[in-house]
C-alpha cells in the first residue's frame, strides 16, 4: 500500500520537475528567470513544511536559518575567498550548528512559547546583523558579484548569474530536496515525525523518545533552509539583512500553507502562486500586501488544508 | 521640414500626455520622419518608423511602499512631471519617452525582481529612480548581469565607492560624502569645533560619522562625542545625556518617522540655551518646518541639496521645475499645502532623465545594441551646466566613479521657513575617485 | 524479601504522589508477581489510574522507588520504560485516530522490530526496518485482537470497540512484558465485554497482564490476584476470592 | 564612587525617569495583549496594529477639530471605540470561524496586520504625521529638562491599569473573564456566555493598544509602520511576566521599560536590545512559565 503511493508520488513528482526542466526551453526571459528564483524558495518552503506539516512544529524565526546559509555562504566568499562549493557546504555547516544550538534550547518549549523563542531567536539573529555592521556590511548588505568565480563545465565558463545555470541549479535543488522529503516521508522516521505531529504524547508512550525526533526535524529544516540561503546567494549574487527579516520567516509559512503543509510538493504550488500574486497585484496597485493578508485570512478560514492537502482528501490519497 | 512637424508634436504633446497619445505622437514623428528623409519604399518606411521613432522606454523602480514611500511618491510625481516636459519638446532624440514605473517595497530582494521585470518583460532601455541605498545595493547586481544601464538617484556613497558595476550611474545627485565634505566645512568654520554627531546606526549614519570626522581634521574641528542611535528608536531623551558638555554644535542626521520626536525631545532636554544645531534635511523631507515641537529649530542650520523655499536668488531654470512639479513658494504640494516635498532630493529624478536624454542624443542610441556607446559617452561627460534641464545647478562629472558632484546650500531656520545663509562650490565636495568603471569590461 | 524480590516481575517501594493538598498515591508498596493477571479495584480517586501512571512513567513520584524486573527504574523516561517493556493502554482510547490503522500498528511495530534487529543489523542503531517485515506483523496483531481487513481504514472511523481493540493491538505490537490495561471495558457493550475478556486470556499466556477494571464480573472471572486501593493506599490483597469475603473491602467498596 | 554619582547621576535618574513613562504605556499595550492570552489563550500578533491605529485616528481627531485638547478628548473617547470594534468584528468573522486554534490564530492575525498596515497606507499615506499635545510644558531639572506631557502620559496610562484592575475584581465581565480563563467548559457550565465574553476580551485588548496609542502619538509621531516595535516589546513583557498573568505583565513592563532605559544609556543600544531580546527568548525556554504565568506549552 505505501510502496504503491511511493510510487504514484515519485511519479507525479517527477512529472512536475519534468515540466519545469522542459519550461526552461520555452519560457521568455522573465519568466524563465522569475521561475529559477521560485525554484529556491520553494526549496526554502519544502525545508520549512519539513518542520510545519510534518512535524507540526510552527517556527516563525526560519529566516535565520535562511539567512545563515546565505552570510556564511557570502561571507565565506568574500573574506575566505571559498569556491561556490566550498561556500555552500560551509554555509550547511554553519547552519547545521546554529539549528543544532538553536533546537537543542528551543524543543524545550511547544506550542505558542516555541512559536515566540524562534520569534525572538530569530529577531535577535537580524540585529547581530546590524550590530556587526563593520563585518556583515549592515543594512546595505553586498554583492558577490566581483567575488564569485566561475563555473567550469566540460572547460567552458559561465557566470553563476547566468540564466541556464540558475534556472538548472535552482532545479537541481528543489529535485533534491523533494526527492528526500519524500523518501524520508515514506521511510520508519517520517512515519515518527507524523506521529508526533498527530499526538505527541501518545507517540512518547509507544516507546519513541519525541525530543530526538523533534531535534532531528528541526535541523534538518534549518540546515536545508540554510543551503537554499547559500544557493540563493550563489545565485542572485546579493547578500542582505531583508532575507533575515520577520517577513522572510512569515513567507514560507503563507508558501507552505496555501500550497498544502504537510504535502511534499505543496509548498512549490504556494510559492509559485504567491509568487506571481504579488508580482502581478504590484503591477496593478502599490499595495499588494493588502492583498497577500487578504489571501492568509481567507486561506485559514476557507482552506486551513492549502490547495494539495485539500486534493489529497479529495483525490489524491497516496500523495505524501 | 521635420523640425516644423516637431513642433506641431509639440504642440499636439502638450495638449494631452496619456501612453496612447504620446504613441500618436510617436507615429507623427514617424511620419514627418519619412515625409522629411523623402522615403519612397513604404516598407522601409514603417521599418524605420518601428525602429528609431519607437517611444523609448524607461523603467521607473519606484518605493511606492515600505519605508521609503514618503519619498517614492514625489519621486513619481518628479518623474511624470520631467517626462512630460521632456515629450513637450519632443522626446528624446526625436522619440516619445514612456515611463514604466515597479513598486519595490523598498526591499532589496524585490528590487532585483523589479529590475529584471523592466529589463526583461517590459523591455525598457534602460531603468532608473532608485532611492534607498539598500535597495540599490540589492538591485545593482542584477543591472550588471542583465547588462542594462541603471540610472539611481539615491545619494548614497556605493556608486562613487566601487562597490557596484559599470552599469550603475548617479548622473544627478550628489553623493553623501561630497555632501557632507563640502558643508561641514562651513559648519566648522561658522558654527564651533567642538562637535557632537548624533546618526543612526545604519551604513547612511557610518557615511556621515566617518567623513564628517575626516572634515573635521582638516578643519581644525573636533569630533567629541559620537552617538549612534538603533533606526527601530522611538524615543531620544536617554541618549542626550551622553552629549559632553563642551560641544560646541550638534550635527544631528536623523532619518525616518522618528525625526520629530527627535528634534522635540532635543528641544525639552535643552531648553533656551543649547549648543548651535546643524542637521541634514534628510530629517525633514517632507515634513512642514512649522509642525507642532519644531519651534525649537529656529535659528538653526541645515543643509539642503536645492534650496525648499523660493527665493529672489532662484534661478530660471530653478523656478521653472518648481512650477513644473507641482510645489509652492514653500515646498509644500500646490494642491495641498500639507504635502510637502522631498525637495532636496526629487530633483535628482527630473534632472537624471535629462541627462539619460543628452547621452541618448550623443551617442546616437537606438537600441540596445547601442549600450557600450551609450555608457561611454556619459563617461565622458565632464559635467552638466544649469538650467531646466538641471535645476539644482551645474555638476561636474566624474567618467571614472559614475557620479556628479554639485553645489549645496546650508539654510538658517527662521520665522518658520528655511533661508539659505550660504552656497559651497562644487570644489568643497570633491574628492579623489576611489575607483575606476571604465577598467570595466562592458 | 529478597528472595521474594527475586521472582517479583514490578514493585514498588514507598511510591507517593502528591497534588498540592491531595495525595493521590500514598507510600504505596506494590508488588506484582510473574504469570497471571493482576487487578487493581477500588473506588473512584482512590489512586488506581495514578499508581499506573507512576509505573508507566506518565507521572513522575514524589517520593518512593519502582523497580522493574529487579532493576530500579524510577528515573526512566515514560519512552524508555515501554522499551523495557511496560506498555500502557489508555483508559479513553488515544489512538491517532487520523492515521490508518494500518500506520497506527506500524508505529508500534517498526519500534519493536527495530529494537531485535538492533543487536543482529551491522547499523545497529541506524539500521532501517524492511517494510514487508512491518506489514507482515502488522497484519499478525490486528488479527490476533480481531481487526483483520481494517489496515486501510481511518482509526477515528472506527466503531468505539474496534478502537479499544486497535489500541491493545497496538500495545501488543510494542512487545510488551507487562501489558497494563487501564478500564478496557469501561464504554463497552456485553459482547464486546465478553469478546474483550476472552482477548484478555488468551494475552495473558504469553504476557503479564495488570487490570484496572470497575466491572466486578471481569475482574473476577479474569484476576488471578486482587489489590484493593482506596485512599492512595492498598486497603487489601489476595485471590479474587479472599477479596469478596474481606469486610474491610465490602464495607469501603462492594457495598451492601 | 561619588565621583562616579556626579559623574553618572543624571544618566541614571534620566534613564530611571524616561524607564519609567516607558514602562507605563508599555504595561498598558502589553496588558492587552496578555489579556486576549489569557482568557483567550490565543497571540494577537495584530495588536501592534491596534496600537497604530489608535495613533492615526487620534490624527484625525487633531486635524478634524484642529484643537488639541478637544482632539485629545475626541480621540480618547473614539479610537479605542473604533478599534474595539475593528477587534469584534475580527473575532466575529475571522477568530471565531478557525475556533481559536493558536497556529491558525497566528497566521490569521498576520493577515489581519498586513491588511491593516496597507489599507492605513491607502487612507493616511506614507508619513509620520504630528499631533499637537493636548497641554504641554517643559519641567527643567539641574541637569536637563523633561517633557511634563510625558509625565501625564504615565498617569494617564496608570489609571487605565488601575480601571482594568477594578473591571476584573468588581464588574461581573471580569467575574466572567476571570471565570473563562480559568476554565473554559466550566465557564459554561455555568452559564457564562464565552462567545461574547471572548469579544468583549478581544476589544478590551484592542481598546488598550488603542489607548495608549493616543496616549503615545504627542511624545511620538503616527505612521503606519510604528506598530511592529511595541508588538516585539509587549510580547516580551507578556513572556517575562508570564503569559496569561496580568500581575506578571505589569511587573515586567516595569522590568523592562527600566532596564531598557538603563541598558541604552550605559551600553550600545542596538546590543542592548540584541541582548534583551537573547534573554527573553531564554526566559522562555528555561522558565517557561514566566514570573507569574502559567505553563502554556
Amino acid at each position: 500500500m505505501r510502496k504503491k503511493s511511493l510510487i504514484y508520488s515519485l511519479l507525479f513528482q517527477g512529472g512536475i520537475l519534468l515540466l519545469l526542466f522542459i519550461l526552461q526551453f520555452i519560457l521568455p526571459t522573465y519568466h524563465h528567470s522569475s521561475v529559477s528564483k521560485i525554484m529556491v524558495l520553494a526549496s526554502y518552503a519544502v525545508a520549512y513544511n519539513f518542520l510545519l506539516g510534518y512535524t507540526g512544529l510552527m517556527s516563525l524565526g526560519h529566516a535565520m536559518f535562511f539567512a545563515a546559509g546565505m552570510y556564511a555562504a557570502g561571507l565565506g566568499i568574500y573574506y575566505l575567498e571559498l569556491s561556490a562549493l566550498g561556500a555552500l557546504l560551509f554555509g550547511a555547516a554553519f547552519t547545521l550548528v546554529i539549528s543544532l544550538l538553536f533546537g537543542l534550547f528551543a524543543l524545550r518549549t511547544s506550542g505558542v512559547s516555541f512559536l515566540i523563542v524562534t520569534l525572538m531567536f530569530g529577531q535577535t539573529f537580524y540585529l547581530s546583523i546590524l550590530y556587526f555592521n563593520e563585518f556583515t556590511f549592515g543594512q546595505d548588505g553586498f554583492s558577490l558579484a566581483k567575488h564569485l568565480g566561475k563555473l567550469v563545465i566540460f572547460n567552458k565558463e559561465y557566470l553563476y548569474s547566468n540564466p541556464d545555470v540558475r534556472y538548472n541549479f535552482a532545479l537541481i535543488l528543489l529535485t533534491a530536496y523533494l526527492l528526500i522529503s519524500t523518501l524520508i516521508m515514506f521511510s520508519p522516521v517520517g512515519r515518527i515525525l507524523i506521529a508526533i505531529r498527530e499526538n505527541e504524547s501518545r507517540t512518547q508512550l509507544l516507546g519513541y523518545n519525541v525530543y530526538y525526533y523533534k531535534l532531528f526535524a528541526l535541523v534538518l529544516s534549518g540546515t536545508f533552509s540554510g543551503i537554499a540561503g547559500a544557493m540563493h546567494a550563489l545565485l542572485f549574487t546579493y547578500v542582505g539583512t531583508t532575507f533575515a527579516e520577520i517577513h522572510h520567516s512569515i513567507s514560507p509559512i503563507l508558501w507552505t500553507l496555501l500550497g498544502g503543509a504537510g504535502t511534499v510538493i505543496g509548498p512549490l504550488f504556494g510559492t509559485g502562486i504567491m509568487y506571481y500574486l504579488v508580482d502581478i497585484i504590484s503591477g496593478i496597485t502599490s499595495n499588494y500586501q493588502l492583498v497577500v493578508g487578504a489571501v492568509l485570512i481567507l486561506m485559514i478560514i476557507w482552506f486551513p488544508m492549502g490547495i494539495m492537502g485539500t486534493l489529497r482528501q479529495k483525490w489524491m490519497k497516496w500523495l505524501p | 521640414m521635420v523640425k516644423k512637424d516637431l513642433e506641431k508634436v509639440d504642440q499636439a504633446s502638450e495638449l494631452n500626455l496619456s501612453r496612447r497619445n504620446v504613441l500618436g505622437a510617436g507615429a507623427l514623428v514617424a511620419g514627418a520622419g519619412i515625409i522629411g528623409s523623402q522615403m519612397i519604399d513604404p516598407i522601409a518606411g514603417i521599418a524605420h518608423a518601428a525602429g528609431s521613432d519607437a517611444p523609448i522606454k524607461i523603467g521607473f523602480q519606484a518605493h511606492r511602499t515600505g519605508i521609503g514611500a514618503l519619498y517614492g511618491r514625489w519621486y513619481e510625481r518628479t518623474t511624470n512631471a520631467a517626462v512630460k516636459h521632456i515629450n513637450s519638446i519632443g522626446g528624446i532624440a526625436g522619440r516619445p519617452v514612456e515611463i514604466i514605473t515597479e513598486d519595490d517595497g523598498t526591499d532589496p530582494k524585490r528590487g532585483a525582481d523589479v529590475v529584471e521585470k523592466l529589463a526583461t518583460q517590459h523591455k525598457v532601455d534602460f531603468v532608473f529612480g532608485t532611492l534607498f541605498s539598500h535597495v540599490v545595493m540589492g538591485s545593482a547586481p542584477r543591472a550588471g548581469e542583465l547588462k542594462i544601464p541603471y540610472f539611481v538617484v539615491s545619494e548614497g556613497y556605493h556608486v562613487a565607492s566601487g562597490a557596484l558595476n559599470r552599469y550603475v550611474f548617479q548622473p544627478c545627485i550628489t553623493d553623501v560624502r561630497a555632501q557632507i565634505s563640502a558643508v561641514s566645512g562651513w559648519m566648522f568654520n561658522n558654527l564651533g569645533k567642538n562637535v557632537t554627531i548624533i546618526y543612526p546606526d545604519y551604513a547612511f549614519g557610518y557615511n556621515h560619522r566617518d567623513y564628517a570626522s575626516a572634515a573635521a581634521e582638516k578643519h581644525g574641528g573636533k569630533i567629541v562625542a559620537k552617538i549612534a542611535i538603533p533606526p527601530t528608536e522611538s524615543s531620544y531623551t536617554r541618549y542626550f545625556v551622553k552629549i559632553p558638555k563642551n560641544t560646541d554644535v550638534i550635527y544631528h542626521v536623523m532619518v525616518g518617522p522618528g525625526v520629530l520626536t527627535f528634534v522635540r525631545e532635543l528641544g525639552e532636554h535643552f531648553g533656551p540655551n543649547h549648543p548651535q544645531l546643524f542637521g541634514f534635511i534628510d530629517s525633514l523631507e517632507g515634513v512642514n518646518i512649522s509642525s507642532p515641537g519644531l519651534d525649537f529649530l529656529d535659528g538653526s542650520h541645515f543643509w539642503e541639496a536645492m534650496p525648499r523655499y523660493a527665493s529672489a536668488a532662484d534661478s530660471a531654470g530653478s523656478r521653472f521645475y518648481r512650477n513644473a512639479v507641482g510645489v509652492d513658494n514653500s515646498g509644500a504640494s500646490k494642491s495641498d499645502s500639507k504635502d510637502v516635498a522631498a525637495y532636496s532630493h526629487m530633483f535628482g529624478c527630473w534632472e537624471t532623465l535629462f541627462a539619460i536624454k543628452e547621452a541618448v542624443e550623443q551617442s546616437g542610441y537606438k537600441s540596445k545594441k547601442d549600450y557600450a556607446t551609450l555608457i561611454e559617452t556619459m563617461e565622458g561627460f565632464t559635467g552638466f551646466n544649469e538650467g531646466i534641464a538641471h535645476p539644482q545647478g551645474s555638476k561636474a562629472f566624474s567618467g571614472k566613479t559614475h557620479q556628479c558632484y554639485g553645489q549645496q546650500f546650508v539654510s538658517k531656520v527662521g520665522n518658520g521657513k528655511l533661508n539659505v545663509v550660504h552656497k559651497t562650490s562644487i570644489a568643497d565636495g570633491m574628492y579623489e575617485p576611489e575607483t575606476d568603471y571604465t577598467k570595466q569590461s562592458l | 524479601m529478597d528472595e521474594m524480590a527475586a521472582v517479583e516481575l514490578l514493585s514498588t517501594h514507598g511510591l507517593t504522589r502528591q497534588y498540592g493538598g491531595l495525595i493521590a498515591v500514598n507510600e504505596v508498596d506494590f508488588k506484582l508477581y510473574p504469570d497471571r493477571i493482576h487487578a487493581i479495584i477500588g473506588p473512584n480517586g482512590a489512586g488506581k489510574t495514578t499508581l499506573v501512571s507512576l509505573i508507566c512513567g506518565r507521572t513522575a513520584p514524589s517520593s518512593g522507588r519502582i523497580s522493574f524486573k529487579g532493576n530500579d527504574i524510577t528515573g526512566l523516561s515514560s519512552a524508555k520504560r515501554v522499551q523495557a517493556g511496560i506498555v500502557y493502554t489508555f483508559q479513553v482510547t488515544s489512538v491517532f485516530s487520523n492515521l490508518s490503522c494500518y500506520e497506527n500498528v506500524a508505529l508500534s511495530v517498526q519500534r519493536n522490530l527495530r529494537a531485535q534487529q538492533k543487536g543482529t543489523s551491522l547499523l545497529g542503531k541506524w539500521s532501517m526496518v524492511s517494510e514487508a517485515d512491518i506489514e507482515q506483523a502488522v497484519s499478525k496483531y490486528l488479527l490476533e485482537v480481531g481487526l483483520e481487513g481494517v489496515e486501510a481504514q481511518i482509526a477515528g472511523t472506527l466503531p468505539y470497540g474496534h478502537q479499544k481493540l486497535l489500541e491493545v493491538a497496538m500495545s501488543l505490537a510494542a512487545g510488551p512484558k507487562l501489558l497494563i490495561l487501564d478500564e478496557p471495558t469501561q464504554g463497552l457493550a456485553e459482547a464486546e465485554i465478553e469478546n474483550l475478556t476472552q482477548l484478555i486470556q488468551e494475552i495473558s499466556k504469553s504476557v503479564n497482564v495488570l487490570l484496572i477494571e470497575h466491572n466486578m464480573e471481569v475482574v473476577f472471572n479474569l484476576a488471578d490476584h486482587v489489590t484493593v486501593m482506596d485512599n492512595g493506599s492498598i486497603l487489601a490483597e489476595g485471590t479474587p476470592t479472599e477479596i469478596e469475603n474481606n469486610h474491610a473491602v465490602q464495607a469501603s467498596y462492594l457495598g451492601n | 564612587m561619588s565621583s562616579w554619582i556626579n559623574e553618572n547621576g543624571p544618566l541614571l535618574f534620566l534613564a530611571l525617569l524616561d524607564g519609567t513613562v516607558t514602562a507605563f504605556v508599555l504595561a498598558l499595550i502589553a496588558l492587552g495583549l496578555s489579556l486576549v492570552f489569557g482568557v483567550m489563550r490565543i497571540v494577537n500578533i495584530a495588536h501592534g496594529e491596534f496600537f497604530m491605529l489608535g495613533a492615526v485616528f487620534s490624527w484625525f481627531a487633531f486635524d478634524l477639530t484642529d484643537d488639541p485638547l478637544w482632539g485629545f478628548l475626541l480621540a480618547l473617547v473614539l479610537a479605542p471605540a473604533l478599534v474595539g470594534g475593528i477587534a469584534v468584528f475580527s473575532d466575529r468573522f475571522i477568530l471565531r470561524k478557525i475556533k481559536y486554534h493558536p497556529e491558525s490564530t497566528i497566521v490569521a492575525t498576520i493577515g489581519l496586520l498586513y491588511v491593516i498596515q496597507s489599507l492605513t497606507l491607502i487612507v493616511f499615506g506614507p508619513e509620520a504625521r504630528a499631533v499637537e499635545a493636548p497641554l504641554y510644558f517643559r519641567i527643567q531639572f539641574p541637569w536637563f529638562g523633561y517633557s511634563g506631557y510625558k509625565l501625564i502620559v504615565a498617569g494617564m496610562s496608570a489609571l487605565g491599569l488601575l480601571g482594568v484592575w477594578l473591571l476584573m475584581i468588581r464588574s461581573k465581565l471580569g467575574l466572567y473573564m476571570r471565570a473563562t480563563q480559568q476554565d473554559l467548559e466550566i465557564a459554561k457550565t455555568y452559564g457564562v456566555p464565552t462567545k461574547k465574553i471572548y469579544a468583549a476580551v478581544f476589544a478590551l485588548g484592542g481598546g488598550l493598544a488603542a489607548l495608549a496609542g493616543v496616549l503615545v502619538v504627542p511624545i511620538r509621531q503616527a505612521d503606519h509602520l510604528m506598530g511592529l516595535e511595541p508588538l516585539l516589546l509587549s510580547f516580551i513583557v507578556v513572556i517575562i511576566g508570564g503569559l496569561g498573568s496580568i500581575r506578571g505583565t505589569i511587573v515586567a513592563a516595569f522590568i523592562i521599560g527600566i532596564s531598557d532605559g538603563i541598558i541604552s544609556v550605559f551600553y550600545e543600544p542596538t546590543l542592548a536590545k540584541m541582548l534583551a531580546t537573547l534573554f527573553v527568548a531564554m526566559v522562555l525556554v528555561l522558565k517557561p512559565s514566566g514570573l507569574y504565568g502559567e505553563e502554556v506549552a
